[in-house]
């Protein structure tokens, strides 16, 4: 299979990844359609890898995996601690940024 | 052979994507993200990363989804409003997503590089196995390796820190409204 | 001791008093302040006359000397020195001006004894000697400003010396400002000079002037126009004349020293100084001799009608001033000289005179309330009569001569200069009347109550009121002293007068036509190169003239004596008869009024609009338009601020989107 | 040496910010005088007659960007490094003796200003030059904003966005200056005297000019820059106005002096009418609002507009003597203004208000303060045989020769100053008391702060030569480039 099938694919899982971020309400799916962008992002890096015979994309990968993975613990105990706190689980409640 | 494994890769991850964003139950959603995450394992051992596929399997499927499913299961099932409060985000945000796709496969495909086209160079053996990859990461990307672990090592520290503390007092659970109200100048 | 060494003393004692006095102005009790002034004066009147001494030692052509102490302001090619020129005129002026005020120091230091501000009055004084003085020595035009700016201080201060009166105060303040415009015309002159003869230095100037300049070339004509706006002002010619009535708000010494003897001359003085270029600029010399001829009718009419005692003198003063300018714009310089120091003797005392029967009145200062004073104070009236004598050119006093050598010496200039010469004459007998006004008024007729109360052994003792306003007044420093004082009771104030009025009558004999001309040759080191001060009238004119001067003189006094004495109800026939003159005169010609609808107001009305209009609209209109501009703007991006972070992010992938598509469009 | 004078005042403030509150005023007011003693021998070692710099320092700072730590002194700052020493001397002295609250604080922002001022005066690298011009903003953002009386948040924000869009503009005026000219040079420099020597073509020169030109006018302030003066001047602290109506404006004078004619000599023949224009009416426009002022700072501050418009005047009167007198007016300005201040503070404390005319006869009891404040009045409206009457003077001669219509319409200003100043005068310290206030004497505290400044002026007055003679070859140094574009443009330059 050639590389670009690869990317477009990574670009589509992309895409849905970023509407589901835009649309989405709950903190846990946002981080869920999170986890999809950086994952759509590990296929474009492995593709590459392939394309150019060099392994440098597979530890990038790896890397990309460590952050989600730091991503998710923090986004996790917060949708705990704000569950704790009685906050309401919706991620347009908070509007602090309000100018 | 290898477009087949592609094929079905490319619509087990495309699905479980497209499951994550329409399935109104978080639960659900943590589910089919891990249809997707086994999918994309796949596609990865059709370009010869095994020890990132594997890892993506045992990590990220595995543990990290585990993880979801807990907290999916503590916070419970949470509706969410039909209506948007943000004006024109339902039409804007799919409008944008279908751009980006767009442009990313114009830029991909109208690309001059000279991967484009092919399957890129016959690789060597061993290319993408845990014994390369570690190699690598404890030699050249050495650095990379200590700053990925000690930053594993704050998240589940931090982690920790967030979800861990008990709550001190019910009164204080009104969250802040903002700043105050900055001081007019001129007029 | 050099003459220039002299110069250097009479300037320095007087200064050395003013320090002296303020220095220690909290030690100093009773008198002390008093004679110490008194004493550094005639120091400095003893120091002019050495110089003087040593002037009449040396040649008529070598009498000019000058003097530097240090460098005042010198830089890029402007070379200002802080020097002195001693030269007959300067010596003539110092003479003049230490003399008098020592008479005057004396005076006050009776006068003056019971107010609060005692010390305070004679450091101001001393001072005010040391910048007329300055000015009078001065050997350069820079030096000359100073000098002039420093006696209109000095003026100011004095006038509003009973600082909490508001009248005083205001008073002094008007008189500061027109001082300052002739301080500007000064200024302005000396550049013109500067420009184009290269430097500030009296003689340098008077020397190259003649090459330099045409006769009557527009720029030495500017430069002569400028420096008459400094005499004009400084010398309350018209009509720049306003503030000099108001300046008798200042105790009467005051007047006396400042308002009548010697700062008021200083215009004419500097005509007399600056005579090289005058010369050069007859329109110039020609206008100023109109101005002065126009004060010196205007100011004698006015006196026939202001019933306030010191400000009939007053404007006395403007008119006698207009005939110095008269005569040192023709090139009388002799005769104008003359006439200000003669002016100078009888002027202060009718001012002292005045001062004592103010005392007597309490303070209050309408003739139309004196009357009878001859029996209570024989001493006060006598001098009266005698200055009001010298003043109205009374044959044989010290006016006679000196008023008439003026018009004589117009006459024998002859064409336009007939002008004067019946102006003059016309003055003169308006002055004679007007000083007699005052002194039947005072002197006559039956004793008023305050003359009654004197005549039992009682000094008046009115409510303290501000004369002009009526407003009652305390005692204390910054207001009139709870005591007066008249001249029968204070031995200090009696020398002084008794002096004054004895040179009054015996001043004329230095300069009597074709028996002695003592002033001319003294004055000829200054002059020698005038044309117009070799002109000499023949004795036979002068006798003429002088003739001429008695009658009208002797005319005026009987018609006064008609007015006040014989038919007491003339002028208030008169009065009735002629309401529309009396009512012009009395409002002084409306000049103050003029002034205010002209000036005052205009400017005023530009700074109020100054601060209604630019500096809302235009200057806080630049900051409002700008913080609103950016308020507006502010808005609208605070529309966009939300708060939900979705639509943030929506942002952020929009501009994500946007500019990939920038990035392919530009690629292909 | 100097930069012992530019460290002291610092070091002093950081030292008393360290020490016990009750410490600090001591140590603070004693850097001052240490400060003044180093300026006043800086003068007697100073040699008159040369045109160029002395007393250099010369070190590398930031060789990448061609930026030198230069600095050095001449006739045009020696006496303006003089007068900032003494003006701030008797800021600290007046704040020593009414301690504000938290004066650590207030010492340490005060030492700063010194540090600031002392520094534009002395850099000879227009970067430093910019970068010190910048620095003496923020000491007096938190005297006026935190120290200040009334609406002072408004006032100082107001201050701040006026001059930091000229600072701004300077800055970018400054790197363009030294950008361009490297284009010809090929060698990035900063320093003063390259840019002399490297003057640009005509047209950068031109809007490099105005944005300098721009920032000095907004700090002096001039017509009609000057929106933020009334506000700040009405909140900030007086003893702090003292220095920032004493000094800070001088900066911006001087930074003409320094920066805009001889490094832009063609600009500032072309635009030479146009600041003249902008200066006299800075002199009518300033002499009129102090006419109807009837708060006393604002009379005070609408005659220093008054007063650097002369200045602004001589400067741009590009003739010797025209610009040495704006030398001797900025000193002596300052010298006028901040004792003018000082005693307006004492005359607000007695009377418990600003405004003039609730005031009066204060100088019942008070013969030596009377005295002291005819003296300052006095100067302040220039009255001949005051320093400041030779310094217009200069000014005005210096104008006559080439633009006589503007010399004449200026004097205007002159007249107008007497009025202004002696009402000023009058009406606090004449006419009748109000009610419920009564006169006092001077307190000798304050008295040790003003009687040396007075004698200050009584001394200038009386030798103004000392200064006119050590501006006068450096004046004619800055001057140089101009008369030369002046000359070459047709103009006959003054013989």
């Amino acid at each position: 299979m050639a590389v670009e099938w690869y990317l477009v694919l990574s670009a589509l899982l992309f895409a849905t990844g970023a509407a589901g971020v835009l649309l989405r309400r709950s903190p846990l799916v946002v981080l869920l359609c999170l986890e999809l962008m950086l994952n759509a992002g590990n296929l474009a890096l492995l593709a590459f890898a392939r394309s150019t015979g060099t392994q440098d994309g597979h530890v990038f990968a790896l890397v990309v995996m460590v952050v989600a993975a730091c991503e998710v613990v923090v986004g996790l105990g917060l949708i705990v601690a704000m569950f704790r706190r009685r906050l309401p689980l919706n991620v347009d409640e908070f509007r602090g940024l309000k100018g | 052979m290898e477009e087949v494994v592609f094929f079905a890769g490319a619509i087990g991850a495309l699905g479980g994507a497209i499951a994550v964003v329409a399935l109104q139950n978080p639960f659900y959603s943590v589910l089919a993200l891990v249809v997707h995450l086994v999918a994309l394992a796949g596609l990865f051992l059709t370009l010869h990363a095994e020890f990132i596929a594997a890892a993506q399997v045992v990590v990220y499927a595995g543990a990290v989804m585990v993880l979801y499913v807990f907290v999916a299961a503590y916070v419970g099932g949470v509706e969410e409003p039909e209506w948007e409060p943000i004006t024109g985000q339902r039409f804007l945000a799919p409008a944008i997503a279908v751009a980006l796709f767009i442009e990313l496969s114009i830029a991909i495909l109208g690309t001059g590089l000279k991967a484009i086209g092919n399957e890129g160079p016959t690789i060597p053996l061993g290319f993408g196995s845990p014994e390369a990859i570690g190699t690598l990461m404890l030699e050249r990307f050495l650095i990379a390796f200590e700053a990925a672990s000690i930053l594993l090592l704050i998240a589940a520290v931090g982690a920790i820190v967030l979800a861990g503390r008990k709550v001190p007092d019910a009164s204080r659970n009104v969250h802040r409204t903002g700043p105050e109200e900055a001081s007019d100048i001129g007029g | 001791m050099s003459a220039t060494a002299f110069g250097w003393l009479v300037l320095i004692f007087p200064l050395a008093g003013t320090i002296l006095i303020g220095l220690g102005s909290r030690r100093w009790s009773g008198r002390t302040a008093g004679f110490i002034g008194t004493g550094a004066i005639a120091l400095s009147f003893a120091s002019s006359i050495g110089a003087f001494v040593v002037l009449l030692g040396e040649p008529t052509d070598a009498r000019q000397l000058t003097s530097t102490a240090w460098d005042y302001a010198t830089s890029v090619g402007l070379d200002i020195q802080l020097g002195i020129l001693v030269d007959p005129l300067s010596v003539v002026m110092c003479l003049v001006v230490s003399g008098v005020s020592t008479l005057i120091h004396l005076y006050s230091t009776a006068y003056m004894v019971s107010d609060e501000g005692y010390t305070r009055f004679f450091a101001y004084l001393n001072f005010f000697v040391f910048s007329m003085l300055l000015l009078v020595l001065a050997g350069n035009f820079v030096l000359l400003v100073v000098g002039w700016a420093f006696v209109g201080f000095a003026s100011y201060a004095l006038i509003s010396f009973w600082y909490r009166r508001t009248t005083a105060t205001a008073a002094g303040m008007k008189a500061f400002v027109i001082n300052v415009i002739g301080d500007i015309g000064l200024v302005l002159a000396a550049f013109l000079i500067f420009r184009e003869l290269g430097a500030f230095d009296y003689l340098t100037v008077f020397e190259e002037a003649p090459g330099h300049f045409e006769p009557n070339d527009g720029t030495i004509v500017a430069i002569c126009l400028l420096l008459l706006v400094g005499a004009f002002a400084k010398s309350a010619q018209l009509p720049l004349h306003t503030w000099l009535p108001d300046a008798m708000e200042g105790p009467t010494p005051v007047s006396a020293l400042i308002h009548a003897a010697t700062m008021v001359t200083a215009g004419v003085y500097l005509i007399a100084r600056a005579h090289p270029l005058f010369e050069l600029a007859p329109t110039a010399a020609d206008i100023a001799a109109f101005i002065g001829l126009a004060t010196l009718l205007v100011a004698a009419t006015i006196a026939l009608v202001v019933t306030d005692l010191k400000r009939i003198i007053a404007y006395s003063t403007m008119s006698q001033i207009g005939y110095m300018v008269v005569a040192v714009s023709i090139g009388a310089y002799t005769a104008g000289i003359f006439h200000l120091m003669t002016h100078a003797f009888f002027k202060a005392l009718l001012f002292m005179a005045a001062g004592s029967i103010i005392g007597a009145m309490a303070g209050n200062q309408n003739i139309d309330r004196m009357s009878g004073f001859r029996r209570a104070m024989p001493f006060t009236s006598f001098t009266l009569i005698v200055g009001a004598l010298a003043l109205a050119g009374f044959p044989l006093m010290s006016g006679f001569f000196s008023k008439d050598e003026i018009m004589v010496f117009a006459a024998e200039r002859g064409g336009m200069y007939w002008i004067f010469a019946i102006g003059g004459y016309v003055a003169a007998f308006m002055t004679a009347f007007y000083a007699f006004r005052i002194g039947f008024r005072v002197v006559t007729g039956d004793p008023c109550p305050e003359a009654k109360e004197l005549e039992q052994g009682h000094l008046a003792h009115g409510e303290h009121l501000n004369p002009a306003t009526g407003e009652k007044e305390d005692t204390d420093v910054g207001f009139p002293g709870a005591e007066h004082h008249i001249a029968e009771r204070a031995p200090g104030m009696r020398i002084a007068m008794g002096v004054l009025a004895v040179l009054s009558i015996i001043a004329g004999v230095i300069q009597l036509p074709g028996i002695t001309a003592g002033m001319e040759h003294f004055l000829e080191g200054t002059f020698e190169d005038s044309e117009l001060f070799h002109i000499v009238p023949s004795d036979e004119s002068a006798y003429l003239g002088l003739l001429v001067g008695a009658i009208l003189s002797i005319a005026g006094i009987g018609l006064a004596y008609m007015a006040y004495v014989a038919r007491p109800g003339m002028t208030a026939r008169l009065r009735s008869r002629m309401g529309g003159v009396h009512d012009f005169l009395q409002h002084k010609w409306y000049f103050d009024e003029a002034i205010d609808f002209l000036v005052y107001r205009p400017v005023i009305r530009v700074g109020q609009f100054c601060n209604n209009v630019i500096e809302r609209v235009v200057v806080d209109g630049i900051v409002t338009a700008t913080v609103g501009a950016i308020r507006e703007v502010g808005l609208l991006v605070r529309g966009a601020q939300s708060g939900f972070v979705r639509a943030y992010a929506l942002l952020v992938l929009g501009g994500f989107a946007a500019l990939a598509l920038y990035f392919l469009v530009v690629s292909s | 040496m100097l930069v012992a004078i530019l460290c002291v005042p610092l070091a002093a403030a950081l030292i008393a910010a360290l020490l016990p509150s009750r410490a600090s005023a001591p140590v603070a007011v004693l850097g001052s005088l240490v400060t003044l003693g180093l300026t006043i021998a800086l003068v007697a070692g100073f040699d008159g007659g040369v045109p160029g710099l002395q007393y250099v320092v010369d070190e590398s700072w930031i060789p990448g960007l061609g930026v030198r730590f230069q600095l050095g002194v001449d006739g045009i700052s020696l006496f303006l490094i003089v007068m900032t020493a003494l003006l701030w001397a008797a800021t600290f002295a007046w704040s020593a003796w009414r301690l504000p609250d938290r004066p650590k604080n207030y010492f340490l922002m005060l030492g700063i200003g010194e540090f600031a001022v002392m520094g534009a005066f002395m850099a000879q690298d227009l970067l430093l030059f910019v970068l010190f011009f910048d620095l003496m903003l923020v000491p007096f953002f938190f005297l006026v904003g935190s120290y200040g009386t009334g609406d002072r948040v408004r006032a100082t924000i107001k201050m701040m966005v006026y001059t930091l869009v000229g600072s701004l503009l300077m800055l970018v005026a400054a790197i363009a200056t030294a950008v361009l000219t490297a284009e010809s040079t090929g060698e990035l420099s900063f320093a003063m005297a390259d840019l002399r020597a490297n003057v640009l073509p005509e047209g950068s020169q031109e809007w490099i000019f105005l944005f300098f030109a721009a920032a000095f006018l907004v700090k002096m302030p001039t017509f009609p820059l000057h929106g933020w003066m009334p506000d700040a001047y009405r909140a900030a602290p007086l003893p702090v106005l003292a220095v920032l109506s004493g000094v800070l404006p001088k900066v911006a004078a001087y930074g003409f002096l320094r920066v805009a004619l001889p490094i832009f000599p063609d600009a500032t023949v072309q635009f030479q009418d146009l600041i003249l224009i902008l200066a006299l009416l800075s002199i009518l426009y300033g002499s009129a609002m102090a006419f109807t002022q009837t708060n006393v700072r604002l009379v005070a501050g609408y005659s220093s507009i008054a007063q650097l418009g002369f200045i602004t005047l001589g400067i741009f009167s590009l003739a010797a003597d025209g610009a040495n007198g704006s030398v001797l007016q900025m000193v002596n300005h300052g010298l006028v203004v901040a004792p003018l201040f000082l005693i307006v503070a004492i005359l607000a404390e007695r009377y418990g208000t600003e405004d003039l005319r609730e005031m009066g006869g204060a100088a019942m009891r008070a013969p030596v303060l009377a005295l002291l404040f005819l003296i300052v009045t006095l100067a302040t409206l220039a009255m001949p045989g005051s320093a400041n009457f030779i310094g217009e003077f200069y000014i005005l001669n210096g104008l006559f020769d080439e633009q006589m219509t503007y010399a004449v319409i200026a004097t205007a200003g002159i007249a107008m100053a007497a009025f202004y100043a002696l009402r000023l005068y009058q009406k606090t310290m004449h006419n009748r008391l109000p009610e419920g206030v009564e006169s006092r004497e001077l307190s000798l505290r304050d008295a040790s702060v003003l009687v040396p400044l007075v004698l200050v002026i009584v001394g200038t007055a009386l030798y103004p030569t000392l200064i006119l003679k050590r501006g006068e070859a450096s004046v004619q140094d800055k001057l140089g480039a101009v008369n030369a574009v002046q000359e070459a443009d047709g103009l006959a330059a003054r013989p």
